[in-house]
């Protein structure tokens, strides 16, 4: 099935009906008559998108969707494609399935996930994967992969799953982290790994440590192969240097449990 | 404009009138509960269903400024939880902590039409008299702390009673509460200025005072007394959750001699064993000294299995729990007055202490032989939300249902209490006492929790069914002061009901004494400091009761 | 000359007073148009009390008067400037992305500042 | 109120008055008003803000009640043209709330409510990283007295209270003597730390200076010292201030019996905001296992902490709070006014008691020029300038009674000192919001 944007919005439009779990079984027919909220306002979804084809597990979604919420909410299975930039929240709470987006994602990219993969081929705002606040528990499991930049926060709270940042993260990744991996190929803003407890932030860039982090040794990590191999995959550029060379490793953050590892390429 | 409503063909529960489950009519003219109303009156046909009068809450946290805190910093928990609005009502947030308006929304769902706030400082009055006037349809009052007062204190250390009482009167009157309240007697002064120390006797001098928490509570117990206070002092004793702390309690008791006083949360009070070291079921001694003392009453602070919030007045008891688990908490120091602490919590059934705690709950509600003096509340949302009311009435109401969730808890501890011996199952009627007709007694409402003539017509009526729990989920009918606004589940209209408060009188030369210690220690001025009776609406002053 | 400096908008008893007086008056606008600057970092700029200075953040610019910081204490704090918040200071405040929070970094601008300016140099 | 009122031909005297233009919330002021004037002539006990605030609140009696595109027209038809921009707009904000009383603020949320709009208010832009802070972490707290009474250790960071809230130190905190302060300031020691020395400054016994930028890092290693924890030594590079500092510092802040730390926007305006805050939070309760240590956010405008605390017991959120769907829902970067306006989202706004244009980002104030305004607002701003629909507003605690809280949170009365011919922000909330339900009726 295929939702075409034919009116854009001209207030944010929160649209956590559009996924492939909850078009499930539906006919062109009904998915326009769903529900969106435009605004303060519910109107039917036929008067934004177009909706053609029969849905077999595969959404593409086409148009600048910038001012359009919580797609994928909940969803857990099947795949998501959008041609074009998305709001906030992309992914919420989705347990399994995938979501490709061909173009930029604002902030909260797969808030409270528990499962599936979500991949942004151009930037991610702030927040990516990141737990919600005033909670201790942020994602819990499955993939979010950013080829361009995020911004701060990515990872916060992260419980288990995998976070990769192709370009670029901001302030605070990995903040708070308990478990499980982030991978940013480019450059990490500062405070890195804050309050984090358990897990594995990995940077191909010099990055400023905190004072309560601390470094413990230069080696040859052979598990970061396997990983990169399979950022590779995913179509992430992966440096062959990285699959063979030295990393700093510093733990941290000392004011917790000093369990958590940050691992610096070297050379 | 006059109001009539006949409720016809229900099975009609009123402990306090001895009416027992018959089928009868309850009529209903300008808000109170009448002997008759013209033929031509509306009715409601109850069939199948149970009358009784609204619920009253004796203790809960719903508003002030500590709860207003806990609301504040936990947006998590309000977020799976919105309250939405409806053609009638306002919207709110759920959670453990609700909102204002979906606290009275949720209650009055359930059938409860009175709820009291149980902690808060005499400096914040204004702020849960803001809070409880946008606590809609219920009725509702607040107890004032009293037990860590510096003035209070210098007064009592030196002998003074007359100015001591003279003192909490004008306290009472000057913040519109509705009884005293003690939390942790004599604990803030350890707290705030020994470094986070506490109380752990009844005879231990507190720090900087020439005075003992047992003098302290004496003192408060009389005065509540001698000034004919409807509900007597409101006691949460010192020890709370440590183990061996039911002889603090007994003691706590016995200080009373004889005289009214009113223990909460009694089941956090419970507990044998060694300090620091696992506690166990001290119930049965409890549970014997209150059957035994008329003067003494109670309401259980049961625990119930999920998330809860701790948030007291206890500083170090927060403290406490703090180092359980490092989690998020609050501490907020209130000058002259209080100590606050505030902590996210979280009972689960695997946990050997947890278990005790239900288990013990579930002995104090068993063993009482007076049901009229021991009453419902799980101390919210303390030991769980007050929604969980409908799942412990069925744990009273049905023993099959107590014994299966009995075998998913920790069984070590189950093994060391006689809730497995207990076959009592509570009947309708008593279940009506401890919910209603019993807390309005304690509460000296005389309006309250019965459907005799004169009685406020607070009335709710729900389907009977099978499982307790959903039979009291849900009203079906909800009358508040003779006004239907829930129909067939549903809000049909909006109410802001009263606020309850005392007015004790004074000896108006004790203010200038007061205003000193204010202009050396406050730092608000004492001329400020008093509610005004303009500052809240729909207030209502509760006679004292005769001093015999 | 022209150097990147820090611009953090900052309160005083001044503004709080004209503040109260009105926005929209004289007093207001000139000491929310008031740049504090080190006196070391005055000389090396070659500024004179009272002399009037652009400050840039990308494409946006203002103009403001400058004066030097009155120090009691000793500070270590050349290559900032502090001017009282107001239209002047949020003008500069180009970027609306606040993190994530509601709040733009605002007591942190960098900023490029280039003067003495002429007289007759306006805004822009 | 009476007995505080003493009659001298023109003049009378308000006792015990109270002042709302900073969060310390005064209230043992002694106003003498002209009532011919209708103005304030002295106001003994107020500092120099608070007399500005003072004998700057005359009433101009010429000025319009209400503007609508710039035109002199009536209440009734400014609240029917208020009315009609809100019911028709798809995502209209309410924002500011900070001077005003909580009774206004309480109607405030209540048409938010009901318009199922987006309420915000100042606290987003000045000690919201504060109250993120505060979700994140917790907090240990206290109210003023008991700093007065025995606090014998006051920090001051990243906050200028001297210039700010100039009343801090001198009636609360620092010089006043209290129940366990027999001497006042000399059983106190002061500890100001900031990126340059301010007036507060000179009242402290050490100024700790750290580089820009660097207090999550100072903070992260006062924590480290209080828990006994390894500390990496670029802590110097990184903060500028010596190790040997550091370790002094929390040394003091470990030994004292009762200490404070104080705070501004110095924390929440820089980068790292609400991690800033929550760090400063975890250092008082990290502290709390050697001593009793508490934090108190120094606020600004008079009522900018009922704005937080009437959302939250409406609402349970303090801030950045929208009604969209029919029910509160908070999260701040999204629901933020500053954010709204600079994605272009908000199609009208309603802004009450401030002054978005003279303070927001330059982005968002060009969206706000391009949507439908109704401004409320004592006096002329630049924000009232360019509303469609402008409200000219009696001034709260000077002719509006209510409530306001104080910076911790406690409710302080107004006594008003004079009638004022214009509405109070109430007066015109309340026939507006009834106004917008029966609209929506429809």
């Amino acid at each position: 099935m295929k939702l075409t944007l034919h009116t854009a919005p001209e207030v944010p439009l929160e649209a956590e009906v559009i996924g492939p779990t909850s078009l499930n079984g539906l006919t062109e027919a009904e998915v326009s008559a769903l529900t969106v909220h435009h605004g303060n306002r519910k109107e039917a979804l036929g008067e934004f998108f177009t909706v053609t084809g029969k849905m077999n597990g595969r959404l593409e979604l086409e148009g600048d969707l910038s001012f359009v919420k919580l797609l994928g909410k909940g969803m857990s299975g099947g795949q998501m494609i959008i041609d074009g930039n998305v709001s906030g929240h992309l992914g919420v709470g989705m347990s399994g399935g995938r979501i490709v987006v061909n173009g930029n994602a604002q902030d909260w990219v797969g808030e409270d996930m528990k499962g599936g993969s979500i991949i942004i081929k151009g930037n991610a705002g702030h927040m990516v994967g990141c737990v919600v606040r005033g909670a201790e528990v942020g994602m819990q499991g499955g993939e979010i992969i950013v080829h361009g930049n995020c911004k701060n926060e990515a990872g916060g709270g992260l419980r288990r799953g995998l976070i990769a940042i192709g370009g670029n993260s901001g302030d605070f990744t990995g903040l708070n982290m308990l478990a499980g991996s982030i991978f940013v190929l480019g450059e990490m803003g500062i405070r890195t790994g804050a309050g984090m407890k358990r897990g594995s932030i990995v940077s191909m860039k010099p990055a400023q440590m905190l004072p309560t982090f601390s470094y413990s040794c230069t080696y040859q990590p052979i598990f970061l192969r396997f990983y990169l191999n399979y950022l590779r995959e995913l179509g992430l550029v992966i440096d062959d240097a990285w699959l063979t060379g030295s990393y700093q490793r510093w733990c941290g953050d000392s004011i917790e449990l000093n369990k958590g590892e940050i691992l610096l390429y070297h050379s | 404009m006059s109001s009539t409503l006949r409720i016809v063909n229900g099975k009609v529960y009123d402990p306090a009138n001895d009416i027992d489950g018959q089928v009868r009519d309850v009529c209903i003219l300008d808000g109170k509960i009448v002997d008759s109303v013209p033929e031509d009156a509306p009715t409601i046909d109850a069939h199948g269903m149970v009358v009784m009068p609204g619920g009253v809450d004796i203790h809960c946290h719903i508003a002030g400024s500590k709860v207003n805190l806990a609301r504040k910093f936990q947006p998590e928990d309000h977020r799976y939880d919105p309250h939405p609005g409806t053609e009638y009502t306002r919207s709110g947030s759920g959670g453990v902590v609700p909102s204002t308006f979906a606290t009275g929304y949720r209650y009055a769902t359930m059938g409860y039409t009175t709820a009291m706030e149980a902690a808060v400082p005499p400096l914040s009055a204004r702020h849960v008299l803001e809070e409880l006037e946008d606590t809609p349809i219920i009725d509702k009052g607040y107890y004032v702390l009293m037990g860590n007062n510096s003035m209070l204190h210098q007064l009592l250390e030196k002998g003074r009673m007359e100015e001591f009482r003279e003192a909490v009167a004008w306290w009472v009157k000057a913040t519109k509460a509705y009884t005293i309240k003690l939390v942790n007697p004599g604990a803030d002064e350890m707290w705030k200025g020994k470094k986070n120390a506490n109380i752990t006797a009844l005879d231990q001098k507190i720090h900087a005072f020439d005075l003992t928490p047992r003098k302290v509570i004496k003192a408060l117990i009389d005065v509540a007394n001698d000034l004919g206070l409807p509900h007597p002092a409101h006691i949460h004793c010192n020890n709370l959750g440590h183990s061996g702390n039911y002889e603090t309690t007994l003691e706590t008791m016995r200080t009373a001699e004889g005289r009214r006083v009113h223990i909460t949360h009694i089941q956090f009070h419970s507990y044998g064993g060694e300090v620091g070291k696992n506690p166990v079921s001290a119930a049965r001694a409890i549970s014997d000294f209150v059957n035994d003392n008329p003067n003494i009453s109670a309401d259980v602070g049961q625990v119930m299995f999920g998330k809860s919030v701790s948030m007291t007045a206890d500083a170090p008891l927060a403290w406490m729990l703090r180092h359980v688990k490092e989690r998020k908490w609050i501490n907020a120091d209130t000058e002259c007055e209080s100590g606050c602490g505030i902590i996210p919590f979280e009972y689960q059934q695997h946990v050997y202490t947890h278990t005790l705690q239900w288990a013990i709950g579930l002995e104090l509600f068993l063993m009482a032989k007076d049901p009229w003096r021991m009453v419902l509340s799980t101390d919210h949302p303390n030991g769980g939300s007050f929604l969980n009311y409908p799942r412990l009435i069925r744990l009273l109401m049905d023993r099959d249902f107590r014994n299966q969730e009995a075998t998913r808890v920790n069984q070590k501890a189950i093994g060391k209490t006689s809730l497995p011996d207990l076959t009592r199952e509570y009947s309708m009627q008593e279940i009506a006492i401890v919910t209603r007709a019993g807390p309005a007694r304690l509460l000296g409402l005389k309006n309250k929790g019965h459907l005799g003539v004169g009685a406020d017509a607070d009335i709710t009526i729900y389907d009977e069914m099978d499982n307790k729990e959903e039979m009291f989920n849900a009203a079906r009918f909800v009358i508040k002061d003779g006004h239907l606004f829930i129909k067939n589940h549903e809000f049909c209209a909006d109410h802001s009901g009263r606020i309850f408060h005392i007015a004790p009188e004074y000896d108006k030369s004790i203010e200038n004494e007061i205003r000193s210690f204010f202009d050396d220690y406050y730092s608000v001025q004492f001329d400020n400091y008093p509610v005004s009776d303009t500052h809240v609406h729909n207030t209502e002053v509760i006679a004292n009761i005769p001093v015999t | 000359m022209t150097e990147t400096m820090i611009l953090v908008p900052m309160r005083t008893t001044k503004q709080g007073t004209t503040l109260n007086a009105g926005k929209l008056k004289d007093a207001y606008k000139e000491t929310t148009s008031t740049a504090e600057i080190k006196q070391e970092d005055m000389d090396r700029l070659g500024l004179k009390k009272g002399d009037r200075v652009r400050l840039r953040v990308g494409t946006h610019a203002v103009v403001v008067s400058c004066i030097p910081r009155k120090i009691k204490v000793t500070d270590n704090s050349s290559g900032l400037i502090f001017m009282p918040y107001g239209p002047t200071t949020s003008a500069l405040m180009v970027d609306g992305d606040t993190a994530g929070t509601g709040m733009p970094a605002s007591k942190h601008l960098v900023v490029e500042i280039e003067g003495p300016l002429a007289p007759e140099e306006d805004d822009g | 109120m009476d007995k505080n009122t003493a009659t001298e031909k023109n003049t009378t005297i308000i006792k015990n008055a109270t002042c709302t233009f900073c969060g310390c919330v005064c209230d043992d002021m002694e106003l003498t008003v002209d009532l011919d004037e209708k103005c304030i002539i002295k106001s003994k006990n107020a500092c120099v803000l608070g007399k500005a605030w003072f004998s700057e609140h005359s009433v101009d009696e010429s000025r319009p009640v209400a503007l609508i595109d710039g035109k002199e027209a009536s209440l009734e038809d400014a609240i029917e043209e208020a009315a009609q921009i809100l019911v028709n707009a798809r995502f209209p904000i309410i924002y500011g709330l900070s001077d005003t009383t909580s009774e206004a603020q309480r109607q405030a949320v209540a048409m938010a409510d009901y318009l199922s709009a987006n309420i915000d208010s100042t606290s987003s832009v000045c000690h919201g990283p504060t109250g993120m802070g505060l979700q994140g972490v917790g907090e240990p707290t206290t109210t003023l007295g008991e700093v007065k009474n025995r606090a014998d250790m006051v920090v001051y960071w990243g906050c200028n209270p001297t210039d700010c809230h100039p009343r801090l130190s001198t009636h609360f905190t620092v010089m006043p003597k209290g129940m366990y302060i027999p001497n006042g300031r000399k059983d106190r020691t002061v500890i100001n730390v900031d990126i340059r020395s301010t007036s507060t400054t000179n009242i402290a016994d050490l100024f700790v200076q750290l580089k820009p930028g660097s207090d999550y890092e100072l903070l992260s290693a006062l924590r480290s010292i209080s828990r006994g924890r390894r500390l990496n030594p670029s802590i110097e590079e990184q903060t500028g201030v010596p190790m040997a500092t550091i370790e002094d510092v929390a040394h003091r802040l470990m030994s004292c019996n009762y200490g404070i730390l104080f705070f501004g926007m110095g924390l929440t305006m820089t980068r790292g905001r609400h991690y800033n805050t929550g760090a400063l939070h975890l250092l008082a309760a990290d502290l709390n296992e050697h001593t009793h240590f508490v934090v108190k956010p120094a606020r600004g405008h008079g009522n900018v902490t009922g704005a937080d605390t009437v959302m939250s017991w409406q609402t349970g959120y303090p801030f950045g709070v929208n009604f969209n769907r029919g029910y509160p829902r908070h999260e701040p970067g999204e629901f933020t006014t500053t954010d709204i306006l600079v994605r272009g989202e908000a199609d009208a706004a309603c802004i009450i008691a401030s002054d978005p244009i003279a303070n927001f980002a330059r982005p968002a104030i060009e969206h706000l020029k391009k949507i439908p305004v109704i401004s409320f607002d004592p006096k002329p701003t630049p924000t009232s300038q360019i509303a469609r629909v402008a409200l000219t507003t009696a001034c709260y605690g000077i002719n509006v009674p209510g409530t306001v809280y104080r910076m911790d949170d406690i409710p302080i009365p107004l006594r008003p000192a004079f009638e004022s011919p214009f509405p109070s922000d109430l007066d015109i909330l309340k026939p507006l919001t009834e106004r917008i339900r029966e609209l929506k009726a429809h």
